[in-house]
């Protein structure tokens, strides 16, 4: 196997975090502080249905799933050693990460 | 100078894979002078207490690197330490931690070793030297002045948790090792010694738990060296 | 178990593993050391590497060699001292270019500085590590050219076979297995024996085991007496503090705050030589004039201010708070003259070869290098950063020599019981019944070498110690160990270091008690003054059934006739 | 054999925490989007799981949420700056500030989360 070096997903899980960390004070920060009418059915929607929460929201998940399980993909090579077992996680993470981008996906351009 | 501090008690490490099934702990009680080193209080049960007790020492001085160990939960050099700076009287001695043990407190030391000169730890030039020295300004002298003092006593790389569950992770000491040539202004070898270092078991494992820094007995930063050279395997492949 | 290697060097310090760079293009070579090789003591040399550069000033190698020469007391062998100052300023170039870190000027060539006995700024360093990286490096260049190493390997004896070294039996430290390196040149380059005394700045490992070795197969040592005491080692640990720091302009102050060296060397004041610095210290604390009367007085660097103590000493301003709690910065450090260089050892021509004896016949396959040899180039009293110069010049020469008469010497076979003698004594160290504890032994000698064989000797003291010694041989034969184990059995290591240093301690005695003069390092207070009628010579201490026996030999005197030596 | 017997530093904690608090995250992420896919099923089915999701232990977790979130993300922050060189002889102070501005945040903000209910 050639040699593999991790210096782009280092780069790109330290870029997503920092944008990631900006994305979700305005998230958390409009879901729970701004008052119980943000969380009401039409309102949600009323947001999916403007393009640019959609795109906000579609940038969001994607950086998530990417941060979050690139991580999971770090802590697996950190303490699993057969190659194997390694092989057989990337593969769930993938599944899980691709299944879940899916579902994001989806209901982010239904409304 | 020869005011006595009281008696301590040391908790020493034993296991010697001939003779015991497993590890336990040694008390041995120590009247404890001002000035007297950890170094000094394990000559002193070695020579008058316990003679079969091993540990490596040479210099005494801080600077061959051999006594490195485990004291109170810390790595540091047994030499240096002063016992009047801990606290409590009963002072625990372990071996360093995540080389394989081989009797006491010393430790097989093979794999740091190996490490090290994993890095092609010389300088590499091509171009022809001149008949003088070649040229480097203090500035540039500056730049490698901590990861030259760097006396390979192993204990920055035994505190990495990366190393305990990888022990083909290069570690802090080769990384530092690898910076010391990577940035001395002399040297010709910066791609091929990037290329070693810019590995998942290079650079990339390192996950800034900064034991190393803290571990240090000679106060060195090899996280600041890691951040150095993470900078410069990220540009080498952009 | 056999090895074969066409060259073996013993210790791997800054003499064995460059002597090893050279002998490895003449085939296979490892190096056996007792510790490993970066564990050196060689890595503990502070202040600098002598080399006449002229990047501080004019310089050029006959002052070099005159300074050594004066230094030396004259007893050193002027056609050697000649070889190592000449070679000096490329053998600086060369380990530059091996990658050697050293201190810039501001225009980037090699920065100098002043030391004792120098009258020029002459000292190559890197801030007060000199020797680390001076270590480190040619560590590294063993690595590249794929040296092998076996590190923590004990050498307990030579393989001889008809009249020839034929290579060495060690005792592998972490099996207790014994083991035989079959080769057609030895090198040692086992160091120095400072730990023959009670105050020394030595490492524990320098306890002279090479020189033991080499004595107790029937060849003579030289210049055994002349024990160079480092004016400036803590107290009361005695490790050094380098002269760098005087170098850099510190003061030595004694107990009524008085920079006593202009009462002994006016001139050249703290950087005076090494053994007339000492002498003063000791002279001072003797009439009671220390530090509130005690047994030490100040080295004090406050004048050079923080700038410049953090940027040229900074080992030394984190060892003073380790181990004496001053913070040089703020307060004078408490200093001792320490026990530090053997100018004497295993004598050799300018080549790195082994003499058998005194009128100069040369051994076959056996070559000795750095501080446990003796050139002479250091005679009486060895100039600072001479030593790390010595150890690389000459063990490029008996690297080079090696190459040189390789092909000269057969490949030979060992003896078929070549190990049988050596486990005999080691069982028997090991199985030995009694009473005696070795650390005891240890320090009684220790302790007895510092009194009675220190700074100042005299009839009385001398042969009140070798009294002492024999009775500590008696002692000796009663030690019992606890360890008995095969693994990793330091306390066996200890016992076999201490024999060795039974071993030579009696000839530092036996050669200092005969030599009736006092030239430099050592000092007789009932034989005051140099006697060149009678002793500008080397001695020759060898073994005999009666005890050691000096036979003498001239000095090499080439170019600077002896004058009265003044400071 | 080998010895692990370490002495748990300040870098220890914080690298154990932002693991935990990022599996943590993690899994709450991927229950989110699921949570959040019940949109589709229509405002009833929506508000129904609003409802028992709006219950005093879930409450609680979004209190550990906010906390994940803000130790993950400032330690991560802090990570970051010394990656880029900066700070790394600090790097104990700095764990014990992101901890301090993290406690009070979570404190305030989780107070505000349950009342605000």
């Amino acid at each position: 196997m050639a040699r593999q070096t991790g210096s782009i997903g280092w780069f790109l899980q330290r870029l997503s975090g920092g944008l990631i960390f900006a994305l979700i004070l305005v998230h958390f920060s409009l879901m729970h502080y701004m008052g119980p009418e943000k969380r009401l059915y039409a309102d949600v929607v009323r947001r999916f249905q403007n393009p640019l929460w959609k795109s906000f929201d579609l940038v969001f998940l994607t950086l998530c799933l990417c941060h979050g399980w690139y991580g999971v993909w770090e802590i697996v090579g950190d303490y699993v050693r057969s190659d194997s077992l390694k092989i057989l996680a990337l593969i769930l993470i993938v599944i899980a990460a691709a299944g879940l981008f899916s579902i994001g996906l989806v209901t982010v351009l239904t409304f | 100078m020869a005011d006595t501090l009281g008696l301590y008690t040391f908790k020493i490490f034993r296991y010697n894979p001939d003779k015991d099934p497993k590890s336990r702990y040694d008390t041995f009680a120590v009247e404890v002078r001002q000035g007297m080193t950890i170094l000094d209080c394990l000559q002193k049960i070695k020579g008058s207490l316990d003679g079969t007790l091993s540990f490596r020492r040479s210099c005494r001085s801080a600077i061959c690197g051999s006594c490195a160990m485990n004291i109170n939960g810390k790595n540091d050099l047994a030499c240096h330490l002063q016992v009047s700076r801990l606290r409590g009287r009963t002072i625990t001695i372990n071996p360093l931690p995540g080389y394989p043990l081989i009797k006491d407190l010393v430790v097989d030391m093979g794999e740091f070793y190996r490490h090290i000169a994993a890095v092609m730890p010389w300088l590499v030039r091509r171009s022809p030297c001149p008949d003088r020295e070649l040229l480097q300004f203090p500035a540039d002298r500056d730049r490698i002045d901590s990861a030259v003092n760097c006396i390979l006593c192993g204990s920055c790389t035994s505190s990495c948790p990366q190393f305990w569950f990888n022990p083909r992770y290069l570690g802090p000491a080769a990384l530092l090792k690898a910076y010391r040539f990577i940035f001395d202004s002399r040297d010709e070898g910066r791609d091929e010694r990037l290329a070693i270092v810019d590995d998942r078991y290079g650079v990339w494992r390192c996950r800034t738990v900064f034991n190393c820094d803290e571990a240090c007995p000679k106060k060195l930063h090899p996280n600041e060296a890691i951040a150095g050279l993470k900078i410069e395997a990220l540009k080498r492949s952009v | 178990m056999l090895h074969r290697y066409d060259t073996v060097i013993v210790g791997a310090g800054l003499a064995g593993m460059r002597a090893a760079l050279e002998a490895k293009k003449g085939g296979s070579c490892c190096i056996l050391t007792k510790v490993f090789p970066t564990r050196s003591h060689s890595g503990a040399a502070q202040g600098g590497i002598a080399a006449a550069l002229g990047n501080a000033g004019e310089d050029d190698w006959t002052l070099h060699m005159f300074d050594t020469v004066k230094g030396s007391d004259y007893l050193a062998d002027q056609d050697a001292v000649e070889i190592l100052v000449r070679e000096a300023p490329g053998t600086i170039i060369e380990l530059e270019h091996m990658g050697v870190p050293f201190s810039r000027t501001p225009d980037g060539r090699i920065a100098q500085r002043e030391f004792g006995g120098h009258l020029r700024q002459r000292a190559c360093y890197a801030a007060d590590l000199t020797g680390h990286v001076l270590l480190h490096t040619l560590y590294e260049q063993c690595l590249k050219e794929a040296v092998t190493f076996y590190p923590e390997y004990h050498v307990l004896s030579l393989v001889i076979a008809e009249g020839a070294c034929r290579g060495v039996v060690a005792l592998e430290i972490l099996t207790g297995e014994l083991h035989t390196f079959l080769a057609r040149a030895v090198v040692f380059a086992t160091g120095g024996y400072g730990r023959a005394f009670k105050i020394t700045s030595n490492a524990h490992a320098n306890s002279g085991d090479g020189l033991s070795i080499l004595y107790r197969a029937g060849l003579p040592l030289e210049d055994m007496e002349f024990v160079q005491f480092h004016p400036t080692g803590f107290y009361p640990s005695g490790i050094l503090v380098t002269e760098g720091a005087r170098g850099e302009g510190a003061y030595i102050i004694n107990g009524q705050g008085e920079r006593f060296m202009k009462r002994y060397a006016p001139d050249r004041m703290e950087l005076a030589p090494r053994d007339v610095t000492s002498r003063a210290i000791q002279t001072e604390i003797d009439q009671g004039r220390g530090i509130n009367g005690g047994a030490y007085v100040h080295l004090d660097l406050r004048h050079l201010g923080p700038d410049k103590i953090m940027k040229s000493l900074p080992q030394i301003l984190d060892l003073a708070m380790r181990f004496t709690g001053v913070d040089a910065l703020k307060e004078p450090i408490p200093i001792q003259p320490t026990a530090h260089y053997s100018m004497g050892g295993i004598p050799t021509d300018n080549n790195g070869r082994v003499l058998l004896n005194h009128a100069g016949a040369v051994a076959q396959g056996l070559y000795a290098c750095g501080e446990c040899a003796c050139v002479s180039v250091h005679g009486a009293n060895r100039l600072g950063c001479n030593s790390l110069l010595d150890a690389v010049v000459f063990g490029t020469r008996a690297g080079r020599a090696v190459l040189a008469d390789l092909p000269a010497i057969p490949r030979g076979d060992a003896p078929p019981d070549s190990e049988d003698a050596v486990r005999k004594e080691l069982r028997l160290l090991l199985d030995r019944e009694g009473n005696e504890s070795l650390a005891a032994i240890r320090d009684d000698l220790q302790t007895g070498m510092q009194k009675n064989c220190g700074i100042f000797r005299s009839d009385s003291l001398l042969r009140a110690q070798l009294a002492a010694i024999g009775t500590l041989r008696g002692r000796f034969e009663r030690v019992r160990l606890h360890d008995r184990g095969a693994r990793f059995n330091t306390e066996l290591m200890e016992l076999i270091e201490l024999r060795s240093l039974l071993d030579f301690t009696e000839l530092i005695v036996r050669g200092a008690l005969l030599r009736t003069e006092s030239r430099g390092a050592h000092s007789r207070t009932d034989h005051p003054t140099r006697d060149d009628a009678r002793w500008l010579t080397h001695s020759f201490a060898r073994h005999t059934p009666e005890g050691p026996v000096c036979d003498y030999a001239p000095v090499r005197i080439t170019r600077y006739e002896p004058k009265e030596r003044k400071y | 054999m080998r010895s692990y017997r370490y002495r748990w530093g300040e870098g220890l904690w914080s690298h154990l925490f932002h693991r935990i608090s990022g599996v943590a995250l993690i899994v709450y992420l991927s229950m989110h989007i699921w949570v959040i896919h019940h949109l589709q099923h229509g405002q009833t089915a929506y508000d129904e799981l609003m409802n028992f999701l709006g219950n005093p232990l879930f409450r609680m977790g979004e209190v550990m949420l906010l906390a994940a979130i803000l130790f993950h993300g400032l330690n991560g922050l802090r990570l970051v700056v010394m990656d880029a060189g900066l700070g790394i002889r600090k790097q104990r102070a700095t764990f014990w500030v992101v901890f301090v501005v993290c406690a009070i945040l979570v404190l305030v903000g989780g107070l505000v989360l349950l009342i605000g209910s």
